[in-house]
């Protein structure tokens, strides 16, 4: 009964390319298969590894020494917290899709029901495709914690804990857990009836968080000492690490989403593998040609560029694409996160929105060539690249305007209730000490 | 007996400690400290924002001194701490009223 | 010949639910499972990774820093002991089931012949269940060695690093052992007799440990200066990096110990995840209440609070049970480690007995509650469910004499020969120094 | 048509043993196993985990402080530089086997050719064996990413960024190509057809990167202050850390080396577990007698140097030779890091020679004993034992001087190019600001 | 000329700079140090086990200055560290012999 | 007044501290600093390769105290820092023109 959610290609590639197998595979599979199964047990795990420890090591060697426990004990708060909500109602929201067809636009193609709210009518028998239902939504679970972990970059180093935790709860439910719908729930979910390409979360994820990250960093308001203050890393290695984490854990979140242990996982795991190389490589290569002297926070930042972007197109792209991908998004990023950001003025402390947010973007629309076959990829025709890059246009928009609009009035709400803002004492004090009662080191 | 405290560039701190050494100064007391002085104020850009950078990494070297060596020794820290460039450091001599060691309780220029 | 060792389920629970489908897969199961193997393969080394660098990273980070090197050493010089040790004898006492028969109770119910010292009769093609014998033996050798690490915790900073080996194997060979072969076993064994439910080792390896570590703790005295000096984490950022692998890792320590990737592997992951976030949740509440802020060590210890209670309970226990059993065990432990620690005035450095042994008693308890089919759990009747936790109880019981019994009298043995503790200089120089020669940092 | 490379057995060995199955299996195999698959996926995670962070945190923490990042950039620059380069040639040089035949010895026993550049020929529904062709490609190209990045750790502290990223290149394409093809191109090939053993890379790694490590760090030249100045680790929890990974990613490298979750999966995952946990007890043995007390950097590096030697033996050794491969490893390399290196005055930074070289040539003799039956391996006779290390050795000494030579010249074309040493100030003031702006801690 | 040490509280540190700063002077000198006053003895609870804070963090801030700046420089410092809770510090004087200088070998108020 | 700043071993502090506190001194302030002195020169072996151990951490304490207690001062620092080998450290007496107490503007011993 059960269909193998999540990751359904576009009605067009479907049929031309894939729909007879897919089609043969889910009659068959009424059994799980252990090979994927194994697989996904791990592909789930990668991707909680990715968010704890990697992410909060990531973002906490970046921050000033004063703020590091903060990083942690906000992205593992949320962990703990998006666990619980997509218990409750994340995952009924997300999957359920009871009311949807096909090509039809209703009110299931933006959101799903409370059907399996609770996680009801999930015991250890049901299936999803291959796999367990249990880890079809653990994996699916993982995605809905590291997606509000990843905007606490933006806002870091000054909001206020428990507005940072109520943010997350509200813009989860209604932002992450709509989108993620419109992507992934399959026949008759908005993006699938336009045929968009999001293999691991370019819309649902990337910009989803780098749109609400932007917003939220401006609404909280610049750090003090902004732009007279050296805000600078307190602990490269730890980010170092972190980014290490982040890349090896991209292997879940990517090939994980084949959701099978396949030549699609396969192609998806060398194509993030090529496409983090060239952002970082081409990260550094502007750096050195620009300021004199690759970073290593550069470096690292230019991997998560493109892994970011490779994203969205990891079940289509080939390694062509990939080496396109990983160049583009390391470049744009880097520019976004310096000059762009410079001139703006707003004050992004990890560059969520400069890395996902950009990175997400340009992967999105990328996509739509990368899966053309003159690109080597997964094999829509010349003819039609043009309307797939509108079709990842219009998920781009739809994304960006969804997300921007729930983030704005959920900070408004929030600053309105208990304010957004730790005190400028407790910010000049840390996070650490002020919320958190405990200081990072005894050195 | 002076105290001879200098504040110099991190890297020179092992030019100073040979000069010093070879001049025969038995001891010497190190310190990590941060300097603010003319070699202030430079802007520097990090990740598109400005930020002016105030205070610099120094080293404080402290060595408890005869009078009658005083000269000798500032010659030989301004030389070899000198790189000319602007925040080479400051020398500062302070009066020291007596020394004690504190394994033999000897006083004064005995116990250097 | 071999059957699926380890996880047998009581005998009423089989014979009502479980006999018919496990008996025909055993008899089936000639032949290896690629998928399976595949699984364990990665299980066994996630239930590694906890110890190496998991747990040594948990621990390094809440002692003073100059003995963060002390409890690296530990840790890895145990996890090659145990290495050794379970190859020459461990495996064979504590699997070995010659002698053994259904009900019955021999001196064979409390610990395995030596039949298979020295791995003899394990090679390249020896199955245990649908996997290789080799993989089943290196799963067990893993637990086998986070356990006695475990203890390092509780006499963490003051006991002299030759009398922590020696205990260890000493407590290894007459604790660890037994209890592993009574639970785990299979037909004959004196828990899997009285249809006692531990699916990844509340008694084995949670309470077990938790128990040696108070005795050894108060045996070995307090710390000099507890009670007046500060002996605050030194890095609690490696504690947060040691939680976020403790947790991934436990997904291969619970899930796991299914010994195959297929329905009840999901649900033990999902269960885990379940329980741990309510375990920090819980205590995150609890603190915040009592102490107006939640700290960073607080949110990691509730986390493993909450992985402790769910690890006997997992294999049986639906998602409402681990929403239980992780709110009373985040709960519980916290009182433990704060008020109950400080009225009774033992110096546990790192809580071991406060989270693992208390933890795992309450999980070995609501075992027997949350297995009940009213709890979405496995499937006992209500009717049984009395029972079932009067099983549960007395194998607490006797885990809790026999470990604490076999501890006392090792190290009044080892205090005797060659004593439990630094000297008061090298402690107060630090074990780094003054046992290993080295200083953790030189930043 | 494609079979499956990498790890052929030699001839003997295979056409007594082993032939027939691997023979039936390969006609089978027309389809993927998805557990096979799920493996390598994750066993390819592991490998790459094992460079980015584990070896990176390895190094960093044992160099000074001004130089963390430089070894992390390194690290991390090589590993996206040697996965554009695999994607370009390097997987077609390595393993492209047009022009092949057993036994027959012409230029193609030395490399293969282009064929395969820029991956042609591969797609989504490539095979090789039993699991797609991408993932069997990623496998390896994590084994071409983390050799030069062994290297690192030689010429620490001293030489130049750009210097070392084009000694990484021309090495990686001189040196390791070859040796990779050598060993594991199947038949036709130079150590295929000798009849060597090298299951995961004895000769192709650790050999082939510590004779380059060694004249690497002669021709670079001493650190300034050598032999004065106490240059000890800054860091010596990141390199415990570090040691763990390393482990744990090593089941990746050794048992994945089987390309396929089984038997021989299993036992090579043992046979790694027992002879690491022999290196660090015997370096922890022998460093407690003759200077009073065991490390911390002890135990890790003798559990590298365990690690090393059992790395050409996994596939053939039993647990029995474990316990010795890992053993004299230890023993051997506790001496060479030590006395050696002090008689013979060389500055081999983080003791890659003394670790890699020292234990891949004990690994690489020792294997040849250590298949014979009466050692408990996989089954070589006692007779064909002295051949079979005669077998070992001469692949041993061609790797050698082949690294040699190739890395000898290189430094010198790059020496008269652009030189190799950063300048003494560079040094003086480290690595990190010299060449990367930034500072590893603001503590 | 004096050699004015202030102990002070860590997150005053700026606010010291900046009058300092304000009134003119060029260069200062900062250190972390620990602080053991009437501001101690305060008991805390850690996982249950009671300690006695007696080491605060500090941050002690040495300026050169010329004696006629003297009185200036004080209220300047009292000005900005004051919080008016105990542990707020301490102000010592310390008589200079001499200055130094090292880049250009300057001398006394010179060199300051 | 004077400032007796003394160069102990690390691990003598709370000696230090207590010998100090006993006879009623209220306040210090304590840093860690790197020292050079006889107690150097000794070389050790790391990893086959050989060096001189040159700066030994050492733990510097100041305590500003009246002319009058100066003598008790010396001795209890002397009696509690002392382990009777080489490297126990110097104890510096400096003259010392004022203090301030910050909080209260109080000057001279009172602020002590
Ligand atoms: N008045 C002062 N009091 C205390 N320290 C000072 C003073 N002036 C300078 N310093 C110290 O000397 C260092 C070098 O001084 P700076 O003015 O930058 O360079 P230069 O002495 O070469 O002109 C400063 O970083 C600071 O630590
Ligand atoms: N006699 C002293 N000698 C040196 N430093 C002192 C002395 N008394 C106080 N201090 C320093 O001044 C700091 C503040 O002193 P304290 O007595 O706590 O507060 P207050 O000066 O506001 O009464 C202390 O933490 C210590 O570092
Ligand atoms: N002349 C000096 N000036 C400043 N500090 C000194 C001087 N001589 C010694 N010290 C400090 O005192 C410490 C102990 O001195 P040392 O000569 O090693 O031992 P002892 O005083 O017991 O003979 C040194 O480590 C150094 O910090």
């Amino acid at each position: 009964m059960k269909e193998k959610k999540g990751r359904s290609l576009p009605t067009a590639l479907a049929l031309s390319l894939l729909l007879t197998p897919t089609g043969a595979v889910a009659q068959e599979a009424v059994v799980a298969d252990s090979g994927d199964t194994a697989w996904m047990i791990m592909a789930s795990a990668l991707v909680l590894f990715m968010t704890i420890p990697g992410l909060s090591l990531f973002y906490a060697g970046l921050v000033r020494k004063k703020n590091v426990l903060s990083i942690f004990v906000q992205c593992f708060a949320i962990t703990c917290m998006m666990t619980i909500l997509w218990v409750l109602y994340g995952y009924s929201i997300a999957f359920d899709t009871t009311g949807m067809a096909e090509g039809v636009f209703n009110a299931r193609s933006l959101f799903g029901g409370l059907g399996m709210a609770f996680l009801s009518g999930v015991d250890v028998n049901s299936l999803s495709g291959t796999i367990p239902e249990t880890v079809f939504l653990i994996f699916q679970m993982t995605f809905a914690i590291i997606t509000p972990a990843l905007m606490v970059g933006a806002f870091a180093e000054r909001m206020k804990f428990s507005a940072v935790m109520i943010f997350a709860a509200l813009w989860f439910t209604f932002s992450y857990l709509p989108i993620c719908h419109m992507a992934w729930a399959g026949s008759g979910a908005l993006f699938h009836n336009w045929g968009v390409l999001d293999f691991a979360g370019g819309t649902v994820v990337h910009i989803n968080a780098g749109i609400a990250a932007l917003i939220a960093c401006i609404l909280v308001g610049k750090r003090s000492g902004h732009g007279s203050t050296a805000m600078l890393p307190h602990n490269v290695p730890f980010t170092l690490i972190g980014t290490g984490m982040l890349w090896v854990g991209w292997f879940g979140f990517n090939a994980g989403s084949e959701l099978a242990a396949d030549g699609t996982a396969g192609m998806a795991m060398l194509v993030t593998q090529i496409s983090t190389a060239m952002g970082a490589l081409s990260w550094m290569a502007v750096e050195w040609l620009r300021s004199g002297k690759p970073t290593a926070v550069g470096i690292a930042t230019g991997a998560v560029a493109g892994l970011v972007a490779i994203t969205p197109a990891s079940g289509t792209a080939g390694p062509m694409g990939a080496l396109l991908i990983g160049s583009l998004s390391g470049t744009f990023c880097y520019f976004t996160a310096t000059s762009m950001k410079r001139a703006l003025g707003y004050d992004d402390s990890l560059d969520v929105f400069g890395v996902h947010g950009v990175g997400g973007i340009v992967g999105a629309l990328m996509t739509g060539l990368c899966a053309a076959s003159f690109m080597g990829g997964a094999g829509i025709s010349a003819a039609s690249v043009g309307g797939q890059v509108w079709a990842q246009l219009k998920s781009v928009m739809v994304t960006i305007a969804w997300s921007g609009i729930v983030s704005l009035v959920s900070l408004k709400l929030i600053d309105a209730a208990i304010g957004l803002r730790a005190t400028e004492d407790e910010e000049v004090q840390g996070l650490d000490l002020s919320h958190h009662d405990e200081a990072g080191y005894r050195l | 007996m002076k105290m001879v405290t200098a504040v110099i560039k991190h890297f020179r701190l092992d030019e100073v400690r040979k000069a010093l050494t070879a001049i025969g100064i038995q001891g010497m007391t190190v310190v990590e400290v941060k300097g603010f002085g003319r070699q202030k104020g430079h802007l520097e850009v990090y990740r598109g924002v400005e930020y002016e950078v105030q205070f610099l990494p120094k080293i404080k070297i402290e060595a408890a001194v005869p009078d009658d060596r005083l000269d000798e020794v500032l010659t030989a820290i301004q030389d070899s701490a000198r790189t000319g460039e602007i925040g080479d450091g400051k020398i500062f001599i302070y009066p020291l009223e007596d020394v004690v060691r504190i394994r033999t309780g000897e006083r004064g220029e005995a116990a250097l």
